[in-house]
């Protein structure tokens, strides 16, 4: 037996064992994850239970190396690890900023320290993160940030406002981008600060969106305290790091279009009807879901392109700077189009009927795609200028 | 009739203009939404707005009304668009009064419509079934009972059903359903053994409920016109509530639009007005060009309903469908302009793209009607 | 009897005995129409007759004053006049640039010498003129024109090159765009005069276009001479009269756009079928069709509505902004259509089975007319600044 | 199998590219076009690509083919689009043996295909009767004679007609047009009596025209494969050719996105670069977009014809309508962005969109295909 295959059977066994029963049914939505921190929102103790299992043989974020709390686990053996998860509807024990956002930068920029102190919290689920980026005067353009750190000697000050950090209201330690000095152009004298948010100088409000929900805050800085050995990279060098996770954010959004499992199309033959030659009946309709479709599919063989080429070392591709854009504006089409499909249900926003407004509540929080992490604007800018080499205005 | 306002109905909208943006503008709406009111909306307002007879604005003087036909109505609905008032204009004004004045009888519009016109009556019709706009597709029964008739069905999107006081009831009393004879029109009061609403929260806060009628007993003057002989009467009011539909989209996706490009002259990036872009201007400009053309179609089509001219199905179409793909554009692009802030609750943009695609699905959308325009047209 | 009935009588009675039986045939296309000038086409004699008859009595152009060999007609009248043309069939007996263009600007910005020098030519139909206004390195942004105008006391002599010139091989005399001073802001400076042809310092070389036609010419002058008499208003003021004729030619190349008389879709169902329901078989080039036909209903809905505010005292709404980029998109569009609906037959180029490409001629040509005339982009910069205020970059 | 090219293929697109970009660019196709030449593309320069194999490409080994597959004469017939080159790539080498080799006997395989692959004999496709490909409403009828068949057609936008050796003649043999049973395919020889060929001129200068077959006695051998039994094998037939055309508009496409880009780099207007107005920039990057999309799905339909999938009809019409759509998009912003100077027949911009209409139209334009792909999706 191969090692992989060994690995795969040992693997199979103490999921069978340790995976609780209530954790082998399928989430049912984002609130439904498990996002650990100090005071962590369960829903069932099984959720707890069932992370801390994981975590305790490195498996909540199986990549990263033992040293910092991961698995340690090569390629091959993190796909088996997966396969043997889906094998049982096994949930994923630990969703947060730290693992998808903050891990990967810390492990790129971060010295020896701050990896030794942040990352195995992090995969045991002990603090919950949250990233200070964007304000109110700086929406697209992030590098005009006012946000203030003054040097106190061993540590900042920092004062100002962020606006859409995702839960801020419940993380314990927030990634910060901060104006170190003022001195140079935009994008010189940002810093990348850590700092706990459980000090009286934070405050995080809430914002309530279109869409019901609200998990994005406006947060204030009133002397909030950040210890130096918690800038990340240089000091005023802070916007590599930003970029770095800009492009990661975005590839993770883009996500969001990928062609769905269910024929759009076929429900919506099923609800509306079908014609003697077994079309939709309403043509209209249909063209719209047909042009849908295909562009779905155009754009789901794009990323798979894509990610044969990196693995044909073939490098990341110009197509690659299209992703979040066409994503983004793919999904909100596609929710658009459920709302045409669904009718009078998709419109409804409250109560069993209408399954508490799923549809359209969904369809106003992909509205939200397009200017998150980049607009769609700017992702053109970026196409048209990088890729195509149009020149500035 | 050419395609321009006269002076009467330019005071009337100036009028409505001005009442409505000081008397029932957004934040009264979201007072509404926020405090769960259980009328959905102001009935002093509504009072207010029937003493100055918009009630009966398209009701002739004969039954009590101003007579200014629909024309007048669409303006006054173009100014509750702009301000997403909630009131019965919608399915009391629009459909109500216009479904008895097309299908009841001389005795059901001698008790209903000054009744109506006084702004003391609702009346709101119920029709559709399924998720979908189809009335032909009507498969409620009503069943010939002695003298009278016996009636079940469940009829959703009712427009202000748990406030109304008459039912227009779409039921069929002969043939199968997807066909268009053999459906009749029914008057139920709200107040019938056997009727029961559920007022349902919609995404635009507005007000519209299902509607379960259980064995309801009717008399036999509860007919509205001829046994059978609804399909008519039916579609013309179906054609008027869609081209009032469409008046109050003009007004909503002009509002959002206005509202926007004032925010791209304000708002800062990257150094500029971003109105200053040139991208944005472009879009901007295209959806202006959208918007007049919207403004053309829907006073043709108001117009036609007027005039009583037999293109008034494919105007009313063509109407309907214009204004929900231009509503849908103006409203996508008003959020996405706005940015950040146009995602929060807050802000106002986002009752305008909840509002419009209530209206837009209600009595038919997009699809809906640039199909039926097409076969209008021939193809 | 009223005047205008007995007006009508008249104009009858004169048409039947004067308008020649082969001029109550419609024309069948532009090449047909008949231009006048010092070398006229002439397809068939009675065009001259036809012409020459009519403007005896100032008809060719029934509404200039009958100083200027106009007509002198009412409004009424000429409505009356075109009227019982019509009853005939009988075509316009001249068709110029003279009258559709330069007339208008003389009669608006010129002094009665020039009024007097060059109107009743045209009425006439003796010279032909073309315009002057593009240059190769200035197509939207005309007022950067370079063509050169040097003061020679009595008269100009002109240096440089247009392009876009119609007919410009044909026509006798041009009006033109030219530079008479360079230290100002690039619309100061400009001077618009009126030259013949005829001279030795002239070359007009036709422009072989996609759809295969040449109704454009480069043209060029080495020292051609402009009395001075021919300027037209003031030295370095000739931007006014530029927009005033822009303006104008923009309104006559947005009436390409108007809903045609025989529907597209049903011309589509004629030729690929319809299904049970009587619907054209293929649903998704029913979208387009029906969404193409209703856009062109309400582009006409629109032109009348702009029409009816003029005629109710409103003046020229904001509404009039989008004539020339919509009705041109629109353009765009039907002959797309035409494409996609006629098929094969569509594409075809010469020969009589595709009725010598005409299809396919009109299509290509249809790309111009988003250029022509101020271009869909600069139309659209026009209605963003001036109608809705955006500001300047 | 990965979306990426492997190595032989890396160097066989270089190969095509080098070759078509010095002997039969854009220029060589005017010259063709002004010259009225009669060939209609140059047969040295077809010799020469016949010499490199590419007549063969996709034709199995054991009959004297590259065996490259589908994937290496997409390859090639994107190249082709980029340069528009005119030659018997489409005609014979996509689908006149891809039709021997799908509906061919024995027989007729080993006496075609390696002719075709040596570059020596053109066979082309006699499918089209109406103003649109409908290939299931065939018509033309061939009845049985003796042993042999009497074939009587009209076929239109036969490719190389005039040049061609061999015809596929596709018709009916039982069955109403309308019906997918009941077509038979034929093997005809140019030569024979009672054909005759009507070059025509398309907008594109290419080669096409109508061939009319008139009382054609055939052989019974002439027959290819069974007897009624053609669908099956014409619809693969048309699928390939489908993609084939898909990667030559591929081609097309991108270097008319490229050609315009560049331009927009260099003109200036208003004292600007154009290159740098932020609406020019982002209708360029949404083309941007839709043509990396484009380039996956073609290169997905592609993998698809050489591994069999079953998956190759939906496929096929998804590459064709896609690039039927994004075509149509990139020649006209390529005219639009070039102005006045894309107007002209001087400048090569116009060859793009002549081209593309032509190739798109060829075997089912956007509306054909995307009906189709939503069929093949089940709705």
């Amino acid at each position: 037996m191969s090692d992989l295959d060994q690995f795969r059977q040992e693997t199979r066994a103490w999921l069978e064992e340790n995976c609780p029963e209530t954790m082998r049914v399928p989430v049912k939505g984002f609130d439904d994850l498990y996002n650990g921190g100090r005071n962590p929102e369960i829903d069932h103790p099984d959720q707890k239970v069932w992370c801390d299992r994981m975590a305790e043989r490195g498996w909540t974020v199986p990549h990263w190396p033992r040293e910092y709390g991961g698995g340690g686990l090569d390629k091959d053996e993190v796909k088996v690890l997966r396969e043997e998860m889906a094998r049982i509807s096994a949930r994923s024990p630990l969703d947060s900023f730290g693992i998808s956002m903050l891990g990967p930068a810390l492990l790129q920029f971060g010295n020896e320290e701050q990896k030794k102190e942040h990352l195995p919290p992090i995969c045991r689920g002990e603090i919950r993160w949250c990233q200070g980026y964007s304000e109110p005067n700086a929406g697209s353009d992030l590098a005009s940030l006012q946000t203030r750190a003054d040097d106190h000697g061993d540590h900042y000050l920092i004062n100002g406002q962020k606006v859409w950090t995702s839960y801020a209201d419940k993380a314990d330690w927030i990634f910060c981008l901060v104006r170190t000095d003022n001195s140079g152009t935009k994008h010189e004298g940002i810093s990348f600060v850590l700092f706990d948010m459980a000090q009286s100088g934070v405050e995080a409000r809430p914002i309530k969106l279109i869409s019901g929900s609200s998990p994005f805050c406006e947060t204030f800085f009133d002397d909030a305290r950040a210890e130096k050995r918690n800038l990340v990279g240089e000091e005023g060098k802070g916007w590599t790091i930003a970029k770095y996770l800009l492009t990661h954010e975005r590839e993770m959004i883009s996500g969001f279009g990928a062609a769905p499992k269910k024929s759009l199309g076929e429900s919506a033959a099923d609800i509306m009807g079908r014609d003697s030659e077994g079309r939709l009946v309403n043509g209209i309709l249909r063209q719209s879901l047909a042009q849908y479709q295909l562009d779905a599919l155009a754009f789901a063989a794009t990323m798979s392109r894509v990610g044969d080429e990196v693995k044909a070392g073939q490098g990341l591709g110009a197509a690659s700077s299209i992703f979040k854009y066409y994503g983004t504006e793919l999904n909100k089409r596609r929710n658009e189009l459920n709302l045409q499909v669904y009718g009078e249900p998709a419109v409804g926003w409250d109560g069993e009927a209408y399954n508490n407004g799923t549809l359209a509540r969904d369809w106003l929080r992909s509205k939200g795609n397009s200017i998150e992490g980049g607009t769609s604007e700017v992702q053109l800018n970026i196409v048209a200028k990088r890729v195509l080499g149009l020149p500035d205005a | 009739m050419a395609l321009v306002l006269n002076e009467e109905q330019v005071m009337l909208k100036d009028a409505a203009a001005g009442f409505l943006a000081e008397r029932a503008t957004v934040a009264h709406q979201r007072a509404l939404r926020d405090s769960e009111d259980t009328t959905g909306f102001d009935a002093a307002v509504w009072k207010e707005m029937a003493e100055m007879g918009w009630a009966g604005i398209a009701i002739p003087e004969e039954f009590g009304g101003l007579g200014y036909g629909y024309t007048g109505l669409g303006l006054v609905l173009e100014q509750a668009g702009r301000n997403l008032s909630a009131s019965p204009l919608q399915s009391t004004v629009l459909v109500g009064a216009t479904a008895v004045a097309q299908l009841g009888t001389a005795a059901q519009k001698e008790a209903l419509l000054p009744a109506i016109a006084a702004g003391e009556t609702l009346v709101t019709l119920a029709l559709q079934e399924g998720a979908h706009h189809a009335p032909a597709a009507t498969a409620a029964v009503a069943t010939k009972s002695g003298e009278g008739f016996v009636i079940n069905a469940e009829k959703r999107l009712v427009l202000d059903a748990h406030v109304a006081d008459q039912f227009v009831v779409i039921a069929r009393t002969s043939g199968t359903p997807g066909t268009e004879s053999g459906l009749s029109a029914f008057l139920v009061p709200a107040n019938a053994e056997g009727v029961s609403v559920d007022r349902r929260s919609m995404v635009d806060s507005h007000n519209a409920g299902t509607v379960t009628f259980a064995e309801v007993s009717l008399p036999a003057d509860a007919l509205m016109g001829e046994l059978d002989g609804a399909w008519a009467g039916l579609s013309r009011t179906l054609d008027i509530a869609n081209v009032g539909l469409a008046s109050e989209l003009l007004g909503l996706s002009t509002e959002a639009f206005e509202r926007t490009v004032e925010y791209l002259k304000e708002r800062k990036q990257f150094g500029h007005i971003i109105g200053s872009f040139q991208g944005l201007q472009h879009r901007a400009a295209e959806l202006f060009a959208e918007l007049e053309l919207s403004r053309s179609i829907v006073l043709q089509a108001l117009h036609a309903v007027d005039a009583d001219s037999d293109k008034l199905s494919l105007l009313a179409s063509a109407a309907k469908a214009k204004l929900c793909e231009v509503a849908q554009r103006a409203t996508n692009e008003g959020v996405q302009m706005h940015g950040g802030i146009g995602m929060t609750d807050e802000h106002e943009i986002g009752f305008f793209i909840k509002r419009a695609r209530v209206a837009q699905h209600t009595f038919g959308d997009y699809n809906y009607h640039l199909d039926r325009y097409a076969e209008q047209v021939g193809f």
